[in-house]
């Protein structure tokens, strides 16, 4: 059970982390401050028979001081904050020897293109699969991100990444992962009828795993000629698993992706 | 009905100017000659000069933003009213001007 | 409830509100909603027009300059016709009072008249709305300009009825003056639309 | 309401009263008290529909796939044997935002509050334009029928978030909903007009109808705060009806505005809406605040704490309101450095709303508090407030909403604002005017137990999702249970939903005190909170028109125990011109 931020496994994903614990502490302050103090209000200056109320229209020295010190932290927090936003989402942030990796999101799925073994997108040797993103650890990583039809959001929680599909843009995103693993691609912005099984799976490897799986790829999209994308589908989700689910979405509701 | 309005028209009666003739009508005659040269002279600059599109386009935005003036200035008599009613009149340009100049930084 | 000789606002000075009276400060304050209701429009526009990927139709190219040139001067013409009725009202010209407003309306139905013959022109020529995003913006925004011109010239004709009626004689000027602040403001936004959408 | 029988007076004000009929004076009225009345009603109506939606959600959180309770009523198009389509949750969820907001909170703020209020408060016999006020009314009711008539079209009620982003709201083709949507953009385009003209009268009348002696820094911070409110509206409202018109040219006649294909920009809508968007959020709080700053103050017996800082915070928070809509953009593709500055224009926010809090608390210092149901209600949105504040600066970060954006953080900050916040203000206004509005009194035990359930409930239904969202729960799914890093919180949402339904069975009780205590309840005087502002100088309910002369002015709104007064302990704002309050000016 976790009451917290989900296991962190990106290289920046701690300074968002830390952000989000200096605004907790700030917050709590103010938090306790307040609460406390209008608990103890209601019952020091509850209503007394005879009493009669402190006549005051306000103190300058005291709203100077709530207004000064609120003002400070929060300039503070947003220096702070742009500081580690630009290290992230900053134009250039994006560390210049990442492996480029194009992902197109569609109604309702996640279609990822990789760069084959030149490791440039455009070329020849491409290769594409569906719903599932295969990279490898301690590298950095840069997806183009579009969209073919709406609005879409690639959310990765443990790498604390997130990013609008537009459709008519190409946006840059990277992050690199510190550990290997399987874990998911959800799609954060409302998209249709489909948005809650709009997913993929995101398998970390090592990075001579990654080799070899880029590998396994190619050979088999030369060898067998059998498309990748349509090996992937079938790995992935796409036999529509009926397993208890809903009428309505009979189409591609994977529920393997639930029991990963 | 009518008889509330009436007593809404004394409170305004109240409120408002010495009325009549609290300013003396411009020469509107004269404005409408001013815009009508300056319409004249902005179809012209398009139609017959051969300026730079940008030099072209600065004086479009000048002549545009001066016809305006002076309907704003003169027609709705902007110029005769208490300051503070122009106030009221400009309060929502620099919203506008600023939705713009933001939503353009996407292209930067 | 105290029980004061006072009648309603008579002692009020007059720094307490906009000194002006208040069919006017509503008309000014329903315009502040008016001008960011064409940002909205005008502003997408720009912003479009800088965005786009293709190149932007040159002036002349698709729309009839000379035309909307006489439009735009028969819609100033409106204006001071307009002005001159709140004139003749305040000074008590009953004659003038109602020959300036009739006119008004006629010279703003005539600017509309020539609008639709100029989207009648355009729609047969195959530039619609549906036209990218040139049609898009051009439709809309002239459209609703002409929609509000259109509003304007129904209130006109009700005050012309109401001006052949003497309901602005002996210096009751105030709805002519209203509903020109309404009518001027329709023009100064045409002045800004023919210069951005026409000729720039 | 019943009451308003012309007495003869010798004032012209209610001559005509005596000739009105039963529509002119009830339904097509133009006094601005029983067209305030009209919205109260109407926005209850959408306050129950909209919570009805949020039920049917939250059954299918729970309990996914399972068949709802009189699922059987549903057609086939919405919940098949009574288990509900991922379409038909998108719809609720769309139209659960879309009611709530534009129809029962921004309703009951603005068109019940300011109509009822501003006349009152100010001293004026009536709006400056009554008939164009009942014209507002009569827009937002068709308005509100469109919206709700749109489930039973083909292919149901709009599916796109209340945000209705584009390009799937403008393509039928993709999300399934084509008349929906239109209904949607029809019903706000109506909503706007309604509004733009409430706008107007509410600006106007406190402008140029303010009775003698009420200067600026005499008004009630309820007047402020509607007067702040309005302005937002006024420039707000017009630039999501130019985005609305274009979002249904580019459904129905083909532009491009919002679709990239030629050249549109999908981006431009969320501009264009978030300009709009944000400013209706202060919509949604500021009248709010005004209320509760005039309840604690009446209740604690004290003036408010920093008048004039009140004012200033009210009139910053609705600057910034207009520079800030960059933040719900964060995550979209806007510009990054963009990004940088809406931050640090958002976190600004927090000042003027700590400055509001702090001063809260100072009315409460040293005071007299009566813990009456709107005195209850106004500590209990302070309290709550401060939550939702708090947790707004977490999203206000850039770096930290990568994480909880789009996720149930945003829906608990978002609640803890509009429910915890504008509701709970809205509750304490209700108990608080309701026997000026009625000439009668709620029923306090009632009213109490209202505020405890509320109080306990809505903190059980919605704080358990600020956890779902720092956990990564999206918002927005039709079911939860496919995300792993998610899938052990389930247990949360079944927590959640049994305390939302709780929480909506308890409006039962608001309800039962409303309508009872309207017919039933206790003969109101016409100060029962022994207030100072001057609604309560008047019979309660107040005749047609008002006053039978116009209120004089000589003090400030919340004169409360002040000291040359000793035989009570509150000076209304037309009384004892002898006596000089200090702030009264």
């Amino acid at each position: 059970m976790n009451w917290s931020l989900p296991e962190n496994i990106a290289t920046y994903g701690g300074k968002i982390d830390a952000v989000f614990w200096v605004i907790t502490v700030v917050t709590a302050i103010a938090f306790v401050l307040v609460e406390v103090g209008i608990i103890w209000f209601c019952v020091k200056y509850r209503r007394r028979e005879g009493h009669r109320a402190f006549y005051t229209h306000g103190s300058k020295s005291l709203e100077v001081l709530w207004t000064a010190v609120p003002a400070l932290a929060m300039v503070a927090l947003g220096f702070y904050s742009a500081n580690v936003w630009a290290q992230i989402k900053g134009r250039n942030s994006a560390p210049s020897e990442s492996l480029q990796i194009s992902v197109r999101a569609k109604q309702f799925e996640w279609n990822v293109t990789y760069a084959g073994a030149d490791e440039v997108l455009g070329t020849s040797d491409d290769f594409s699969t569906r719903n599932q993103l295969h990279f490898p650890a301690n590298r950095p990583i840069l997806i183009w991100l579009e969209s073919e039809d709406v609005l879409h959001s690639f959310f990765i929680p443990q790498l604390r990444v997130k990013q609008d599909a537009v459709p008519g843009m190409t946006i840059p995103v990277w992050f690199e992962a510190t550990k290997t693993g399987d874990y998911q691609i959800g799609c954060a912005e409302l998209c249709g009828l489909g948005h809650y099984r709009m997913r993929a799976r995101v398998t970390i490897h090592e990075p001579a795993a990654y080799e070899t799986w880029i590998g396994e790829q190619i050979a088999a999209r030369n060898g067998t000629g059998r498309p990748t994308a349509v090996a992937a589908a079938a790995d992935f989700g796409e036999v529509g698993a009926e397993a208890g689910g809903h009428p309505g979405d009979a189409a591609g509701h994977d529920h393997s992706a639930g029991g990963m | 009905m009518e008889s509330t309005e009436t007593l809404h028209e004394t409170a305004r009666a109240g409120t408002a100017e010495a009325h009549t003739g609290n300013h003396a009508h411009p020469r509107y005659l004269l404005v409408w000659l001013w815009l009508a040269v300056l319409t004249a002279a902005e179809v012209s600059v398009v139609a017959f000069t051969a300026l730079p599109k940008s030099w072209v386009v600065t004086a479009l935005l000048i002549m545009a933003i001066w016809k305006a003036l002076l309907v704003a200035l003169y027609f709705m008599h902007l110029r005769f009213e208490p300051p503070r009613v122009a106030v009221l009149a400009a309060s929502p340009l620099p919203l506008a001007v600023l939705l713009v100049m933001v939503v353009l930084q996407e292209y930067r | 409830m105290e029980a004061h000789a006072m009648p309603y606002y008579g002692g009020r000075t007059p720094e307490k509100g906009m000194a002006v009276y208040t069919q006017k400060v509503g008309m000014w304050v329903f315009l502040c909603s008016e001008v960011m209701f064409f940002t909205g429009l005008i502003g997408s526009y720009i912003i479009l027009r800088f965005g786009a990927s293709e190149a932007w139709p040159q002036p002349g190219e698709i729309l009839n300059i000379p035309v909307t040139a006489v439009n735009t001067f028969i819609l100033i013409c409106s204006s001071v016709t307009m002005v001159k009725a709140f004139a003749a009202s305040e000074m008590g010209d009953k004659r003038g009072t109602r020959l300036y407003t009739l006119a008004t309306a006629v010279i703003g139905a005539t600017f509309l008249g020539v609008q639709v013959y100029e989207y009648h022109h355009l729609l047969s020529h195959e530039f619609g709305p549906w036209s990218g995003l040139y049609g898009s913006t051009f439709y809309t925004m002239t459209g609703f300009h002409g929609f509000h011109v259109f509003c304007g010239v129904l209130c006109m004709t009700w005050a012309t009825v109401k001006a052949f009626r003497g309901g602005y004689d002996g210096g009751n000027y105030r709805g002519l003056e209203v509903l020109g602040l309404y009518w001027h403001f329709v023009d100064l936004v045409w002045i800004i639309l023919f210069t951005i959408v026409y000729l720039i | 309401m019943a009451t308003i029988v012309a007495e003869p007076t010798g004032i012209p004000v209610v001559e005509e009263q005596h000739e009105m009929s039963f529509i002119r004076r009830y339904v097509f009225s133009s006094d601005h008290k029983v067209i305030g009345i009209q919205f109260l009603f109407l926005s209850l109506f959408f306050l129950l529909m909209g919570g009805l939606l949020a039920m049917l959600m939250r059954w299918q959180l729970a309990w996914p796939g399972r068949p709802m309770p009189f699922g059987g009523l549903f057609p086939e198009t919405m919940a098949p044997d009574g288990i509900m389509l991922p379409e038909f949750y998108i719809s609720l969820v769309t139209m659960h935002g879309t009611i709530m907001v534009f129809f029962a909170i921004m309703l009951l703020l603005v068109g019940v509050f300011a109509n009822y209020l501003i006349p009152l408060q100010i001293g004026a016999p009536d709006m400056a334009f009554p008939r164009l006020n009942m014209l507002s009314f009569w827009t937002a009711v068709p308005a509100g029928l469109i919206a709700l008539s749109s489930f039973v079209v083909e292919g149901g009620a709009a599916g796109a978030g209340w945000t209705s982003y584009a390009p799937l709201s403008a393509r039928p083709d993709l999300s399934g909903v084509s008349l929906g949507q239109q209904m949607w953009i029809v019903s706000l385009v109506l909503l706007g007009l309604s509004s733009i003209l409430g706008s107007t009268n509410y600006i106007t009348t406190v402008i140029n109808m303010r009775a003698p002696g009420m200067t600026w820094t005499r008004m009630p911070l309820t007047v402020w705060a509607l007067f702040i409110t309005a302005i937002l509206g006024l420039l707000a409202m017009p630039v999501l009806s130019g985005a609305l018109i274009m979002l249904l040219f580019d459904q129905t006649i083909g532009t491009h505005f919002f679709l990239p294909e030629s050249g549109g920009q999908p981006l431009l809508w969320q501009h264009l809406f978030w300009f709009f968007g944000h400013p209706e959020v202060y919509i949604l709080i500021l009248p709010a605040m005004g209320f509760v700053s005039e309840i604690l103050a009446s209740g604690s017996r004290k003036p408010v704490f920093g008048y004039k800082a009140m004012v200033g915070a009210i009139v910053a928070i609705a600057f910034l309101g207009f520079i800030v809509w960059g933040h719900h953009m964060f995550q979209s593709g806007m510009n990054p450095l963009l990004g940088t500055s809406f931050m640090v224009s958002t976190l600004v926010i927090a000042v003027p709303s700590a400055i509001k809090t702090f001063n809260w608390m100072g009315t409460m210092w040293r005071g007299n508090l009566h813990f009456h149901t709107p005195m209850l209600f106004a500590v209990g949105f302070v309290m709550l407030f401060v939550i939702g504040g708090l947790s707004g600066i977490f999203m206000a970060s850039a770096p930290f909403d990568i994480f909880i954006h789009d996720t149930y953080f945003i829906v608990a900050h978002i609640h803890y604002v509009l429910f915890g916040g504008a509701l709970f203000a809205i509750f304490a206004a209700i108990y608080y005017w309701f026997p000026k509005m009625f000439g009668r009194m709620m029923n306090e035990r009632w009213g109490k137990i209202h505020f405890a359930l509320t109080f306990i409930f809505f903190n059980l239904a919605f704080f358990p999702m600020h956890t779902q969202g720092l956990a990564g729960m999206m918002r927005r799914l039709y079911d939860t249970s496919g995300y792993t890093h998610t899938a052990d919180l389930q247990w949360t949402h079944l927590l959640i939903t049994i305390s939302a339904f709780a929480l909506f069975a308890t409006g039962a009780i608001f309800a039962i005190n409303f309508f009872g205590s309207m017919f039933r309840g206790e003969k109101a005087p016409p100060n029962p909170w022994n207030a100072t502002s001057l609604e309560w100088q008047t019979p309660s309910p107040p005749k047609h028109g008002n006053w039978e002369q116009a209120p004089v002015v000589y003090h400030g709104p919340h004169e409360y125990s002040h000291p040359d007064v000793t035989d009570k302990d509150w000076l209304a704002q037309n009384e004892r011109p002898d006596i000089v309050s200090p702030a009264g000016h």
